[in-house]
């Protein structure tokens, strides 16, 4: 039954906060699961303030997290919960103390419900913390893991990585040469991004050879520095797959002045990033769909406050985004259903 | 009374800063004014205080030290590693600080020995070090700090006060009395202000520096352990761009990054204020962008503040001769 | 008497030059021993090496019959041995007591036990009859009184050999009387005393022996009072010049005013009325301490806050700035040479051209062949050595130093030129060849402005003479009524 | 030939590192002496040797700038909002170039008539620029910077050497007649060396510090539009921590930080010689952690081997004279 499989999960994450919590190990659920387990999102009575705290808005994923906040509050008033929901960010992605005094301060001012999206996987702990003395529900929106939240909602990051790895793997009729650009090695999402390229490529392409793997720091001007030297030192380099899109948008420039035909995979689905497919410039991206994760996110906390049993783990969709699939719609790509209300 | 506000006189100055922007803050949010938000604000600081203590000494000897996010970042994951295996946190706490000195002696010894210019050095062993904190752990974070160590370093003494904030207290104390009354910090002011005549009044000056750096490399170790105790993880990313924060407050604080000139109290208030600055721009809801630009006018303003304060001080000397 | 010292052939070489040459000076027990020469004869580098603040050297030093090699200034002052240096050294961030007992502070435990370091200084204090306190700040004091803090350090340190760099280039006349009676006393206590200057007068009040070096050779060691001013000399220079300054031209005074200041004042000096003429040397007298600099640069524009009226020939103007000044003719040689004459990192022709770089443009750029023809002129028409417009200034005897800056002046092609302590720390050679410059340059009816604190040189050069005391003008003196008297009877109580 | 040889003498050391470095490379992984991949090398210093350029002129006035990436940020976004609706290329380079004069003007008015510490003021203005560069665009990137704009910086001239290239080129030849043969160089090494002594030479010396900002703000520029044309995308988020790498630069090309001593030449090689280690690294595959330590090690090296050359030029005319 639901319950009780949501029960082990609890009492497993018990366990789980004294040893690594990984969500990619949990035994997570997917939104349509939920609903279809839980039933419509309960009447909310009263007022009802909740925080959400994102990294760093100088990045368009969490401003696009911030407009699914902004998209579900308004669906949520519209049909009569008086819920406001109060986005931030840290400044840049550095600012771990920052982040954490802006969650400090929404338990100062006895926000009703946290979601938060830290910054590094310790930074806001003990914001949680001080949340849990004031009994205030806190969920984990990906990608900086809290061990010691309420709930995780986020996609399976090592997926990631599997996604763009099955990808260019069968693009290359499995062989061949590719490289990485890894982000800087601080977040959670970076190092399960890579690990799971790179766990697919040894479990089931054996002919693909990754053969040079170097951190760009998110940065696009480095990344593009580091294909160009790529380039020519593996003539036959057949692929790069890169952490984020930003990165993968600078390799593009590399890959476009060498004239070559390599192929250039992303992460996140950001605008630009879409562009560039559509020009034929970009080759994927696998996008997380941070409109979407806040929606759910924002749904998964009303449950949870609402004194529903809400499993540990809820995992989003993602999705590989190509010239196959660029003009689809994204609630089509997702199968996105519309939340219920009572 | 009065002897005491001539004592004082040079941090004044920041004292009054700080209680105008609380104020400020206080009234338009009177929840900014709460004794927990408050004492948030100073249990926030204590990271980039205890790195700009270092600094202050290093700074008043005329240098600088831009390797204090990286060596941060060495003592948290080793310290963290030992940790994790067991090892008794006042033997990792005494580890840590031996790690620092070394580090911090590292670049004293680069400095005084090899005559490296001090921003350049420390350039250098920023990214030196950074690379050793990211192999010790391979580029992962080392996870599940065990609590008692945490406990120590962050937990609260007597229910009230946080033991971070105890340990920055004692930092400054320490800090104030080597400048103040010991041998060691007239040699710092010294060496800042005129390291030839230092020099040449037989002081081992090279000795002094290495030491200047090596306290620095001690008071980063202490930061390392509060955010380590803090967050519960040890990251090799850790720190990243504190050295600057660090600097900032130090300079706010009043010290003069030409060297020869500054106090610890100072320091000690520079941190809380651009500290009292961020959490107050958050209470406020203020855009994020806007946040930039206010804490960097803050710092101009803080900083030319002090220049002014000073010449109505030679100003009013020559009043009082005239 | 027995020796104290002794000096076995030490050389001392520098990149490109040769300081000293197998030096041997013998130095007894006891005794104030001068050690004379011109700009550049080695007589700084020869205490430098004793001091241990030059370590690289060859030769050896005994010291009370042992052999000695210090390593840093402290292995020097651990033995007893101190040195006050020509430049001023102190720290202006800490107090007076701290700056004499920099490190060597009396500790408590390991705290510094500041009760008796203050007690201790302000003894020495007292001894040395200073009118200000050990808790005072430096930065309040004047350049004599910084002087005492440095003697004072020695006597601190408790120290058997104390040697002086200069001492008194930068004392005012009173100032050095107080200092000589305080060698005298060092002296009766048993201190031997190691004294370099370059006012042969102080050698004949204090010294016992003098030593005299010429290009880094020994030349040769004299007994005091057995020889005459002019003999010294000769053995200085190696020819006859004259130690006095004198007017050889005939004086040229005309009657048209140059620059007239009217009711000049700021907030140290108030006052301040004057005209000096074309072809006039005008000069500044009075106590260190006076102002006088004050009120040069506040006629070149150096210093804000400002008041009165400057005309230059008769018409009013406003000199906000150097800048300003320089194109109403006015150029400054500054009394503080290292700090505020030259740029370290500069080659004589580029500090000689810094002044005038607009003359030696060609279109937008620099014509560096011009400023080295300017630079060759001027060594020539200075006899600067050595005669190279590439060498560093820095590198220069003090002598040759000043006149790299005058030269710089000179390019501006000014017509009032404003000397400030012009020959402090200038030999007797040098010093005959600026007052000959002056003289020239008066002859070329410029103006000259002399601030000076050496008596002789005031009377010797100048065509009139005001007199300043504590920022105020006591005083005209005209030059048929020329005398000590007159100018000290001013100077000190009006 | 001699003459020449002497005559950049100076610049020997660098030069020398950098063969010495290229042949390392070179002999370990011959791919890495292609012609390709040595003009790729040049090619990738563009952006940091830009900003080196600039900074160089400001350390030689005894400064410096830690501003240049937020400035450049601020530059790429507003050309970038520009040229996407259709300003005339010309036109919109120029306006860049003002935006950078401007910037770099506010520092130098900053430093030079409100005497701020050159280091905290241009740590305060680089918080403030990148709050603005964020506020231009609301922190989105400015997409489809149109072709002719990047053909014309990052293009090829005449098919073979990038434009991105020429422009540095030009750039550092105007440096270095800046600094060699205009009055305006000879006043940058004056002040930096002894600031008092060119006041009272009648130098403008607060003119001249703020045209060595507003001109560091206009090489500032022109690194953001190659980067710009580089990247064909306007990121309010480019060039952080970029200072330090172009302070880097120019420290190992020989620039001292304590101002009055430096060359262009210095800094262009500098620039090239970090650039040629970080690719060398990529090259042989060196893990990324590795880097960290090689480069910072090189940093201190280079500068150490400046250290020691000046030593034995004393130590070698010493000898020629005993
Ligand atoms: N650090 C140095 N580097 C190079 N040359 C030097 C250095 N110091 C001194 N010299 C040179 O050594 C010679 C002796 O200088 P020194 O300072 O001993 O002369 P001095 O007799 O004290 O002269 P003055 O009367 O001007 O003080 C001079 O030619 C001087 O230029
Ligand atoms: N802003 C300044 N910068 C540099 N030097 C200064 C400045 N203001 C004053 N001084 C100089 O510092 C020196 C110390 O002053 P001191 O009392 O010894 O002499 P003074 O006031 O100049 O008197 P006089 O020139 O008559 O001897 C003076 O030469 C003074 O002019
Ligand atoms: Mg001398
Ligand atoms: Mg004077």
């Amino acid at each position: 039954s639901p319950t009780g499989e949501t029960s082990t999960d609890n009492s497993t994450t018990e366990t789980q906060e004294s040893a690594v919590f990984n969500p990619d190990e949990e035994q997570g659920i997917e939104i349509g699961q939920l609903r279809s387990e839980l039933g419509a999102i309960p009447k909310i009575e009263g007022t009802i303030k909740l925080g959400a705290v994102a990294k760093a808005f100088e990045n368009e994923y969490w401003r696009t997290l911030k407009e699914g906040y902004e998209v579900f509050e308004g669906k949520l008033q519209a049909n009569g919960n008086d819920v406001t929901i109060d986005v931030t960010s840290a400044q840049g992605e550095g600012d771990e103390q920052g982040q954490l005094s802006i969650v400090k301060d929404m338990i100062n001012k006895d926000y009703d419900g946290l979601l938060l999206s830290p910054i590094s996987d310790g930074n806001l702990v003990p914001g949680v913390e001080d949340a849990a003395k004031k009994s205030i529900p806190v969920v984990n929106v990906n990608d900086g893991l809290i061990a010691n939240a309420d709930v995780f909602v986020g996609p399976k990051a090592i997926q990631n990585g599997e996604l763009a790895a099955e990808w260019i793997s069968n693009k290359l009729g499995g062989e061949g040469q590719v490289a990485i650009v890894i982000g800087m090695p601080k977040a959670f999402a970076a190092r399960q991004r890579t690990a799971g390229f790179e766990q697919y490529i040894a479990a089931n392409a054996s002919g693909i050879e990754i053969v040079a793997k170097q951190n760009a720091d998110w940065d696009r001007s480095k990344a593009k520095d580091l294909a160009d030297t790529w380039i020519k030192k593996y003539p036959d380099l057949k692929a790069i797959f890169c952490n984020n899109d930003t990165m993968a948008l600078g390799v593009v420039e590399a890959v476009k002045s060498s004239g070559k035909d390599i192929l250039v995979v992303g992460v996140d689905g950001i605008g630009e990033a879409y562009d560039s497919i559509r020009k034929g410039e970009l080759d994927a991206t696998i996008d997380s769909f941070p409109l979407y994760k806040s929606q759910i996110a924002t749904e998964v906390t009303l449950r949870l406050m609402s004194g529903q049993n809400v499993p540990r783990v809820i995992w989003t969709p993602q999705a590989l985004i190509d010239s196959t699939n660029v003009e689809m719609n994204a609630e089509e790509i997702i199968s996105w259903e519309e939340p219920t209300f009572e | 009374m009065k002897n005491i506000w001539k004592k004082f006189s040079r941090e004044l100055g920041i004292i009054i800063a700080l209680l105008i922007l609380i104020a400020v803050f206080g009234i338009i949010e009177p929840l900014y004014l709460t004794p927990a938000n408050l004492l948030d604000i100073i249990d926030q600081s204590v990271i980039n205080g205890l790195l700009a203590i270092g600094i202050t000494l290093v700074i008043i000897s005329g240098g600088i030290d831009l390797t204090v996010g990286s060596s941060m970042a060495i003592v948290i994951v080793v310290m963290g590693n030992f940790l994790v295996r067991g090892l008794h946190p006042v033997v990792a706490i005494i580890l840590g600080i031996a790690i620092g000195l070394l580090l911090g002696g590292i670049n004293g010894f680069l400095i005084a020995k090899m005559k490296l210019q001090p921003f350049i050095a420390t350039l250098g062993m920023m990214s030196v070090y950074r690379g050793i904190a990211y192999l010790v752990t391979g580029g992962w974070p080392v996870l599940n700090i065990p609590s008692y160590f945490r406990n120590m370093m962050d937990g609260d003494i007597g229910g009230v006060i946080p033991s971070s904030i105890v340990i920055f207290l004692i930092a400054t104390a320490i800090g104030f009395v080597l400048l103040k009354y010991v041998k060691f910090g007239t040699y710092l002011y010294s060496i800042g202000s005129n390291e030839e005549a230092t020099l040449l009044s037989g002081v081992n000056v090279d000795f002094n520096k290495i030491m200047a750096y090596a306290l620095c490399g001690v008071s980063t170790a202490l930061a390392g352990m509060v955010l380590l105790a803090k967050l519960g993880t040890g990251e090799p990313a850790a720190g990243q761009g504190y050295e600057l924060n660090a600097i900032a407050a130090a300079a706010v604080g009043g010290t003069s990054l030409s060297g020869g000139k500054g106090t610890m109290l100072g320091t000690f208030f520079g941190a809380i204020l651009l500290q009292a600055l961020k959490v107050g721009l958050v209470v406020l809801g203020v855009d994020t962008f806007w946040q930039y630009i206010a804490t960097g006018v803050i710092i101009i303003v803080a900083v030319y503040l002090d220049i002014v304060q000073e010449k109505f001080k030679t100003w009013k000397l020559i009043k009082q001769t005239a | 008497m027995e020796s104290m010292i002794h000096f076995s052939n030490i050389t001392k070489q520098f990149p490109g030059n040769r300081a000293l040459d197998q030096v041997d000076i013998t130095i007894e027990k006891g005794e104030v021993h001068a050690l004379l020469g011109e700009n550049g004869a080695g007589k700084s580098t020869l205490l430098n090496i004793f001091h241990g603040i030059y370590t690289q050297y060859e030769g050896e030093i005994e010291f009370e019959g042992r052999p000695i090699r210090f390593k840093s200034a402290n292995d020097a002052i651990e033995f007893g041995i101190s040195k006050v240096h020509q430049e001023v050294n102190l720290v202006k961030e800490l107090t007076v007591g701290q700056n004499i007992a920099l490190g060597y502070e009396p500790k408590r435990g390991i705290l510094i036990d500041f009760k008796a370091m203050y007690k201790t200084t302000d003894h020495i204090l007292k001894r040395l009859g200073c009118g200000f306190k050990s808790q005072d700040r430096i930065d309040s004091l004047s350049t004599g009184e910084m002087q005492m803090i440095q003697i004072a350090k020695a006597l601190f340190h408790n120290s058997k050999v104390i040697s002086f760099d200069e001492p008194t280039s930068a004392l005012s006349e009173r100032e050095v009387v107080r200092l000589l009676e305080i060698i005298k006393d060092l002296k009766a206590n048993g201190i031997t005393i190691l004294f370099i200057t370059h006012r042969l007068d102080e050698v004949f009040k204090i010294a016992d022996r003098a030593s005299i070096l010429r290009d880094g050779k020994y030349v040769c060691t004299l007994n005091v009072n057995e020889i005459t001013k002019e003999s010294l000399i000769v053995n200085m220079v190696g020819r006859n010049v004259s130690a006095f300054a004198v007017r050889h031209n005939p004086r040229c005074v005309t009657s048209t005013v140059a620059l007239e200041v009217k009711g000049l004042r700021s907030t140290v000096f108030k006052d301040i009325s004057f005209k000096v003429h074309k072809g006039e040397i005008l000069s500044f007298a009075g106590l260190v301490g006076a102002k006088r600099t004050d009120v040069m640069r506040a006629i070149f524009g150096a210093d804000p806050d400002i008041d009165g009226k400057i005309y230059i020939n008769g018409e009013e103007v406003t000199i906000k700035n150097s800048k300003q000044a320089l194109k109403y003719g006015i150029a400054l040689i500054p009394e503080n040479r290292k700090t505020q004459g030259f740029i370290k990192d500069f080659t004589n022709e580029q500090n000689i051209a810094l002044a005038s770089m607009d003359k030696f443009n060609i279109g937008f750029f620099i014509d560096e062949h011009k400023m080295k023809t300017n630079c060759e002129y001027y060594i020539e028409q200075m006899d600067l050595n050595p005669k190279d417009p590439k060498y560093y200034t820095s590198s220069l005897s003090g002598g040759n130093a000043q006149k790299v800056i005058i030269a710089k002046w000179l390019t501006t092609n000014p017509d009032i030129i404003i000397f400030d302590e012009p020959t402090k720390g200038i030999d007797v050679g040098a010093k005959a060849e600026i007052y000959r410059l002056m003289e020239e340059m008066a002859s070329l009816g410029k103006a000259i402005i002399m601030v000076s604190s050496e008596l002789p040189e005031v009377i010797g050069m100048s065509d009139r003479v005001i007199v300043m005391r504590e920022g105020k003008m006591v005083g005209e003196i005209s030059h048929d009524e020329l005398s000590e008297e007159r100018i000290l009877h001013l100077a000190m109580e009006g």
